[in-house]
């Protein structure tokens, strides 16, 4: 076992352990708790910035053709070979930035929850990770649906334990929502995995072993399954209440890491597995995609409550990236993987300063915020760059996705997706319009509420890795794509 | 008449189960509760270990003349039944400890019943033919009709007809399902001659309607078992009457059983659509009742008819569906017997279920029993972190595609949502912070610590819940063992 | 034809005995309706045994497709069936006594199967 | 590598500049130094280059490969954009000087300082990017800024509007810029500009790009009809103004059509759409300028009409034109806002109906505004008159044909061309009287009001108006300097080699413009002497509201986008919650509904159960009997 296949266990496991020590501790060592489970968040970063040296040869451009699938480092265990299920993770160029992506933000939600509510929380993050990080690395298509299950229980407890005034609702439509999707997925996988008899994502990528008619089926299924989570425009209704009553970092999580679940799969799975039925499919999913962006777009124009709007928001930027892997082109397929990253990084950073302004003003209603660049002048300079990174500045992470989304659609050609690239980017400019409509109404304007302009140090520890990153990304967006050509 | 030969090593777990009843009997007369409790125990483990001994490749006994088919047969599901058996018994019986100690039921009948129930129940595992499968089901329902309605009331107490009542339902509709089953085995006699399991066929030919009304009185008769939709009505009422551990028993053990009985009916006879009717009807409808329970032991039993539907969708399939049937099964009553368990802790002793609110924050003031209780619901409603309930749903689910059942397999995942609805109202209450009062309360936590009090766990019920979440742990980490064992 | 009369005979008895259990109120009167219907299981088994060979050799034009019928399985299984009803009687009347003994009724109207949701209504 | 210290200095001190703290006094040192530096070192870069390198600089590294799409990172410099570039430098450094005196109390001007410096540097991206992508960055960069400059003003409460306003309406254009930069890059292969003016393009494809980013241009350009944002970005600070009218954002838009000529060339129908576009601009432009009473309104409506001569320029096939002009408007379009700026500064409104008198107080804005205006309408010898003439000629020269714009294209620019020399010349001449002469009728009865202005609470104006404190002035008195010369360089021959300009010939073809322009002045000085003290612009009547509106584009633009826009986000979010999300929850209740229903019937004694246990033993009795056999 080389040190790679180490570290590739250990991402998966080093949170999960960490999230039983931190369950053990008993409540009078509730701060040394938390520090553990801060110490274990960050630990698991060192195996994931180990994880790009096993690489040999390039950064691999995705396809979905046989054979395509060639992982730096994996790990192959048999488990249970009665339901082909194989303990196999893998790492590539595809999975490689969200895994980081996911390690990143639960660092920065584990340090933001140090001074919060107890060390449950943190021990739940730690399993969320796990959850999403082996989601991301699972190279077998059960084990696939198992970490895709792991994170739903943990999430309804954050959003139910440390939640607002409505989240046992919210928590209960977002876990009953999903699990609703979860169960084409599981259909979808058990299709695939006993009609090619295998469920290796090695083997079965390409399509491999799998005729057009289960083809179709498998991939209506999953892509079901993966709308729902991503979500995608009209399944998206759980995600505006969960994101409104979550606390903080569970907004943060659910947005930066656990929506791409949905796109992932849909990228590695879905179309990977059955690129038949992608390829029929393709029309439906962009069409629906379009209309996530133009719609979200216009739903933000129309909300009056900070986080709800970022939430409808996400359906808008979701719904780029979607339109990027319905196009089935390269470009659009590396156009939804940086814009996954980037609306991670850009929409983790937005909830971090929603959840800032919250504590502050105590409301998120936007008509009684105002006047934040009087008041507290940083908080507003941050929240105006994540605004406009978010609704896609060229030269922040923002823009590679939604532009070349377009550009993959237009590259597409023909009427229908030309008239989608146009929608797209109608939308685009929607997104402006409701992002500078927020800025107009918390950061302009006469001061309402009293807000306390000091900046805590474990905000600024929060924010400022996100900030630099989303530049970073937007000047180089080869850091997700890979720097080889 | 040549006089049988009889191979007894296959018979070990029978003669350990039975030998158990017995020896309980005996201890009863001459020792205090102690010895009886240790026989029971002794005697459960040595059953399970003759099971192991005995394993699934071993010829059958008691075989008619002319070979094949014999009316004992050991087989990898048997084995494993009657470990579970015994398992469930042993855990059931630590469950009674503290209300046995309280006196609420004479200690000595109360093993022997559940001993008697045990040998039953690895009699029907076992059995080759329907005479022997029958009466395996009614020597393992027998006992329970008594053990629903064993208690006694300290004087002072306030008495309650709730157990007598609740045994006169479930006896009352048992008898009838048993009149049906032994209707459909005597129609399908008589239509195809066959008794034992190896000989039955579906009939053709003019007799063929007989013999296929046979056939499915014969399942609707085993249904009433596992409480199957629309012949579940007994289960709530006997479950929420009957003393909780009698009640963890109905809804594990007693389930198994039917679930053997069917799934030897429908591995040889079509009862396909008959099945899938029922699968349908029962998930689907449990699951949905459920939802607005407001009691735990209702909650309980309304969730275990939806499971029950879960494991008769892959009965539908016929013999392939049976292993998944069975590792569903084993699956399930791991896990319903650690939710029975924690409720059993977290209740005071010789008390019933009580309402849901009662639960409320139980999970924050004793922990590990929360952990163990979300465990359970969570491997009940298939998801993470108990990954045993996960790994059943999916065998289901694989089966049921693999045979082109793939509507039965969403109906089946579908349902695994609703289910998830109520589980997680019930877990989330555990968690539920103390409810605001009427009048000002410095520290609603303190006052909620001073009227909820936390109870003393039993030694022994809290060794139940240990091992049965380490087992569920276990299964939900190496299932294979189970397949293994299974195959 | 031969085995006409036990068949009719039995299903008589067994509608005899669900007319019993669905119409009697009586705890008792509905044991002794389970008893008609066993013995009407009963009656159908030993006649089953009689006229089995002519029902599957007769009939059956592909009659390999049956082993030979199993020499008075029947009666056999009829035997079991009495036991089980037996034992079923002795417990019951057991249990409808300690139901006596605490409501003084064998009435069963009176058994509900919701009794505690109706006091959590409040 | 070189080029690119020109947009990275001031990009990169930007960025540095926005971690500044904000504050007061000593705190505002770091971000003025900040500020000043990058738009020097960019000036000095490019004058660097401007003397030293003789043939164009070039230099491009791989950036990114996005499937079949290669983009690289890249940087030219020909002599044309050194001489842009220089204009926005200078420019630049002017208003970060000016900045200094006129925010010197503003508590929030360090982010203003670095955000000048960012928007310095994104224009000088655009102009120096050899790859459409960079350009892109560079063009929605500025679009930000311009965003948080302009509503830099806390005080005003339409400042935050008009951000919006100017965002928006560019960014709706920018839908079009991008999408026309999809189809051209998707065609090529690559984003690198050189080769995508090599690349040979069907018609169809072409046109259609093409005209997609003239939409992006009319939005940054505030060409018609998407100007509707300049006249009210004037609720910035006028520094910003200054900025945004003369170096940045509006000449961005011309930059990129002089930068694609080469593709525009290949596309008679860009080009006529392009010309009628400028046409109708420089019309709309002048004749809304007459009767704005707010003086900055009369600038930024000149600048719509200036845009649509450079823009006419290109149309009429004559980029070379319109660099020139260009480069005169943004040095007098700049002295004209700086000294603007100045007066408002002095006078504490921007109504040039509480103005008057000035000439008296303020000498050097005075004169440094006669020139400005003079350049603007045209008089010989300053700036604008040898770069407006340049566009006449050029105009005049098409309608012979032989261009690749359609005749008539040609004809319709030249005649607006000519018919606003008439109109410019008034409104200048208007606008000079209206502020300088006449009586003093600075302040109200209250003192003075400030309506629209600069962000200082604790500013008082001074008991009588005087020109401006030393940084504020010798700003103005630079930029005074190119806005009086610059025209002449026409005869320099290294400068016109740059700008591929012809030779300044002046026949007699210039008496047509001069005529015009004399009427123009002369009619508005008639008005002036008619009836002392009364704006000129009264003798428009009742055209004058339509004027003084924009002729009510803004309220058309609202009837037509925004309140369609609001109402679909109304019916669609309506439809989000009654439709979809009800659909979710509807089946929640449902199910639970149905869950109730079903507990109900459960809630019957024994031998109801029974019965109904039995029924459904008989009913699938049944049911296996008749279906059973089958299955």
């Amino acid at each position: 076992m080389t040190i790679y296949q180490v570290a590739l266990v250990a991402v998966v496991l080093l949170p999960a352990v960490g999230a039983g020590v931190v369950a053990v501790f008993p409540a009078r060592l509730d701060r040394a708790a938390r520090i553990t489970g801060t110490a274990f968040a960050a630990v698991t970063l060192l195996p994931i910035i180990l994880l790009p040296f096993a690489r040999q040869a390039g950064w691999t451009a995705y396809t979905a053709s046989p054979g395509a699938l060639r992982p730096w480092t994996e790990v192959d265990v048999s488990w249970v070979p009665a339901l082909h299920l194989d303990f196999h993770l893998g790492v590539d160029g595809v999975s490689y930035p969200l895994v980081a992506l996911t390690g990143l933000l639960t660092v920065l939600c584990a340090a933001y929850s140090l001074k919060g509510p107890g060390r449950a929380l943190i021990a739940l993050l730690l399993v969320l990770e796990a959850g999403i990080a082996g989601t991301f690395l699972s190279f077998d298509l059960i084990l696939f649906f198992l970490f895709f299950e792991v994170v739903l229980l943990p999430m309804y407890a954050v959003i139910a334990g440390w939640g607002g005034d409505d989240r046992r609702r919210a928590a209960r439509k977002f876990v009953l929502y999903t699990l609703f999707g979860s169960v084409f997925l599981l259909l979808g996988v058990v299709t695939v995995a006993v009609s090619a008899g295998t469920a290796d994502l090695r083997e079965l990528t390409g399509g491999a072993g799998l005729d057009r008619t289960t083809q179709y089926a498998a991939f209506t299924l999953l892509a079901i399954a993966f709308a729902v989570k991503a979500p995608l425009w009209p399944l998206h209704t759980w995600l505006p209440d969960a994101h409104t009553q979550a606390p903080t970092v569970g907004s943060v999580i659910l947005a930066g890491v656990l929506l791409k679940m949905g796109t992932y799969g849909l990228i590695r799975v879905a179309v990977g597995v059955t690129p038949q039925g992608a390829e029929k499919a393709a029309p439906v999913l962009g069409i629906l995609a379009a209309a996530a962006i133009v719609a979200g777009s216009l739903i933000c124009l129309r909300q009056t409550e900070l986080k709800r709007l970022i939430a409808y928001s996400s359906v808008g930027h979701m719904g780029f990236v979607l339109l990027g892997i319905a196009t089935l082109t390269t470009t659009g397929l590396q156009a939804a993987l940086i814009g996954n990253v980037a609306h991670g990084l850009i929409t983790g950073l937005l909830f971090f300063l929603a959840g800032a302004i919250k504590d502050r003003a105590h409301t998120g209603e936007l008509a009684d915020l105002g006047g934040l660049r009087e008041t507290a002048p940083r908080l507003a300079g941050v929240l105006g760059f994540a605004a406009i990174a978010s609704l896609g500045l060229p030269g922040l992470a923002g823009f590679w996705g939604e532009a070349f989304a377009v550009v993959a659609a237009i590259q597409r050609g023909g009427g229908l997706w030309t008239t989608l690239a146009v929608l797209a980017a109608i939308g685009g400019a929607l997104t402006a319009a409701y992002f500078l409509r927020l800025l107009r109404r918390v950061t302009h304007g006469p001061a309402a509420a009293p807000v306390s302009p000091v900046i805590a140090g474990r905000e600024w520890l929060a924010w400022a890795p996100l900030a630099a990153l989303i530049l970073a990304v937007g000047l180089a967006p080869a850091l997700v794509t890979g720097a080889l050509p | 008449m040549t006089a049988q030969s009889v191979d007894h090593v296959s018979l070990l777990p029978l003669y350990a189960a039975a030998g158990t009843a017995v020896l309980v009997l005996l201890a009863d007369l001459f020792f205090g509760r102690r010895v009886v409790l240790g026989a029971l125990t002794a005697g459960g483990i040595a059953t399970a270990v003759c099971a192991i001994v005995v394993g699934g490749s071993r010829a059958g006994t008691f075989c008619a003349p002319g070979g094949g088919a014999c009316s004992w047969v050991p087989s990898p599901l048997a084995a494993v039944a009657a470990v579970v058996f015994a398992g469930l018994t042993v855990g059931v019986l630590g469950l009674s400890i503290p209300s046995l100690r309280l006196g609420t039921a004479p200690t000595g009948e109360f093993c022997f019943l559940l001993a008697s129930s045990m040998t039953g129940g690895v009699v029907v595992g076992y059995a080759g033919d329907l005479i022997t499968l029958i009466v395996g089901v009614e020597t393992l329902t027998l006992p329970l009709y008594l053990l629903v309605g064993l208690r006694r009331f300290a004087p002072g107490e306030k008495v309650s007809t709730a157990p007598a009542s609740a045994s006169i339902t479930f006896f009352l509709i048992s008898v009838v399902s048993t009149a049906i089953a032994l209707l459909g085995a005597a129609l399908n006699y008589a239509a195809t001659g066959a008794l034992h399991l190896d000989r039955l066929l579906n009939a053709t030919g003019p007799f063929a309607p007989v013999a296929d009304a046979g056939v499915a009185l014969l399942v609707i008769g085993l249904a009433f078992k596992v409480a199957a939709v629309p012949l579940h009505a007994w289960a709530p009422a006997t479950y929420e009457g009957a003393p909780l551990p009698v009640a963890a028993y109905l809804s594990t053990a007693s389930k198994l059983g039917g679930v053997l009985a069917l799934a030897a009916i429908v591995a040889r006879l079509d009862a396909a659509a008959l099945t899938a009717v029922l699968a349908v009807l029962t998930m689907t409808v449990g699951n949905l009742v459920a939802l607005r329970q407001t009691r735990m032991v209702r909650l309980l039993a309304w969730s275990s008819i939806a499971q029950a539907g879960y494991i008769l969708a892959a009965l539908a399939l016929g013999a392939p569906g049976v292993a998944p049937a069975a590792a569903y099964a084993v699956f399930f009553v791991v896990l319903e017997l650690i939710a029975f368990a924690v409720v059993v802790a977290l209740r005071p002793p010789g008390a019933d279920g009580g309402p849901l609110l009662a639960y409320r924050g139980a999970g924050r003031r004793s922990p590990w029993l929360g952990a163990s209780l979300v465990l359970a619901f969570a491997g009940l409603a298939g998801l993470p972190p108990g990954l045993a309930g996960l790994f059943a749903k999916v065998t289901v689910v694989d089966a049921l595609i693999d045979n082109n059942h793939g509507w039965l397999a969403g109906v089946v995942a579908l349902n695994a949502v609703i289910g998830l609805a109520y589980y997680v109202r019930a877990s989330a209450l555990l968690y539920a912070t103390p409810e605001r009062v009427g009048i000002a309360v410095a520290d609603p936590a303190l006052l909620e610590a001073a009227t909820h009090p936390r109870l003393p766990v039993s030694r022994a019920v809290g060794a139940v819940v240990v091992a049965a979440s380490l087992v569920a742990v276990a299964l939900g980490f190496a299932p294979q063992v189970l397949f293994d064992a299974l195959g | 034809m031969h085995a006409v009369i036990p068949y009719v005979i039995a299903a008589l008895l067994f509608a005899l005995g669900v007319y019993g259990v669905l119409r009697r109120r009586n705890a008792i009167l509905v044991l002794m309706a389970v008893e008609l219907m066993l013995n009407a299981v009963n009656l159908i088994l030993v006649a089953a045994d009689a006229s089995i060979k002519s029902t599957l050799s007769g009939v059956q034009p592909e009659a390999w497709a049956y082993p030979a019928p199993e020499p008075k399985a029947g009666a056999i299984f009829a035997l079991f069936v009495i036991v089980i009803a037996a034992a079923e009687v002795g417990v019951g009347l057991a249990i409808v006594l300690q139901y006596y003994r605490l409501r003084r009724a064998v009435v069963l109207d009176e058994v509900p199967l919701h009794e505690h949701e109706e006091q959590e209504a409040r | 590598m070189i080029v690119a210290l020109i947009p990275g200095v001031p990009l990169l001190l930007g960025l540095i500049g926005l971690l500044l703290p904000p504050g007061d006094g000593e705190r505002r040192r770091p971000a003025a130094t900040l500020g000043i530096v990058g738009a020097a070192a960019a000036l000095l870069v490019t004058l660097g280059l401007l003397l030293f390198a003789h043939k164009p600089v070039e230099a491009s590294t791989h950036w990114v490969t996005l499937g079949s799409v290669e983009l690289t990172f890249g940087f030219s410099a020909g002599m044309a954009a050194l001489y842009v570039a220089l204009a926005v430098a200078v420019v630049a450094l002017c208003v970060q000087i000016y900045s200094v005196a006129y925010l010197h109390d503003d508590p929030r001007y360090a982010p203003y300082a670095a955000q000048v410096s960012l928007f310095t540097g994104a224009m000088l991206l655009v102009v120096t990017s050899s790859d459409l992508i960079g350009t892109l960055i560079g063009w929605e960069v500025m679009g930000a800024c311009s965003y948080l400059l302009i509503g830099h003003d806390r005080r005003l409460p339409e400042a935050p509007a008009a951000a919006v306003k100017a965002f928006l309406v560019t960014r709706v254009g920018d839908v079009g810029f991008l999408l026309g930069v999809a189809l051209l890059i998707v065609d090529a292969g690559t984003s690198r500009i050189a080769a995508l003016l090599a690349h040979d393009y069907s018609t169809g494809t072409l046109t259609a790009a093409l005209l997609l980013i003239l939409a992006g241009v009319a939005g940054k350009s505030a060409q018609f009809p998407l100007h509707t944002w300049l006249p009210d970005a004037m609720a910035g600070p006028t520094p910003i103004s200054a900025l945004i009218h003369a170096a940045t954002m509006v000449a961005a838009g011309v930059y990129l059509v002089f930068r694609l000529y080469p593709l525009f060339d290949r596309s008679p129908a860009a080009l006529a759409v392009l010309g009628v576009m400028a046409a109708v601009t420089i019309l709309l432009g002048a004749l809304s300028a007459t009767a704005q009473d707010d003086l900055k309104r009369v600038l930024a409506w000149s600048t719509v009409s200036q845009i649509g001569y450079m823009t006419g320029a290109l149309a009429v096939g004559s980029p070379a034109a319109a660099l020139f002009h260009l480069l005169t408007h943004a040095a007098f379009k700049a002295l004209l806002f700086l000294a603007a700026g100045a007066v408002i500064h002095a006078v504490g409104t921007n109504y040039l109906s509480r103005m008057g008198g000035l000439r008296e107080h303020m000498p050097v804005t005075f004169w440094s505004f006669a020139v400005g205006l003079g350049a603007l309408a045209g008089v010989p010898p300053l700036a604008g008159f040898w770069s407006k003439e340049n566009v006449l000629t050029a105009a005049a020269h098409a309608t012979e044909g032989g261009e690749t714009a359609p005749v008539w294209v040609a004809w319709v620019v030249w005649l607006a061309a000519l018919l606003a020399v008439l109109i410019t010349a008034w409104y200048a001449t208007r606008l000079l009287l209206c502020a300088f002469f006449g009586i003093s009728r600075a302040h109200g009865p209250d003192g003075p009001d400030w309506e629209i202005g600069f962000d200082d609470a604790r500013y008082t104006a001074p008991a009588t108006p005087h020109d401006p404190p030393g940084a504020m002035r010798w700003p103005i008195l630079l930029l005074a300097v190119p806005a009086a010369l610059l025209g002449l360089a026409a005869y320099a021959p290294g400068f016109r080699t740059a700008l591929e300009l012809d030779d300044p010939h002046l026949d007699v073809a210039i008496v047509l413009p001069l005529v015009l322009l004399a009427a123009g002045a002369g009619a508005a000085w008639w008005l002036w002497r008619a009836v002392p003290g009364v704006d000129p612009a009264e003798a428009l009547g009742p055209a004058r509201h339509v004027f003084a509106n924009g002729f009510h584009l803004d309220t058309l633009q609202d009837r037509a986008v925004v309140r369609p826009v609001r109402a679909l986000a109304k019916v669609v979010t309506a439809t989000d919650e009654r439709v979809v999300d009800a659909a979710v929850e509807g089946t929640g209740t449902g199910t639970t509904g149905a869950g109730e229903v079903l507990a109900m019937a459960h809630r019957v004694p024994l031998p109801t159960a029974a019965v109904a246990v039995l029924a459904g033993a008989l009913l699938l009795g049944a049911v296996a009997v008749w279906f059973g056999g089958v299955a």
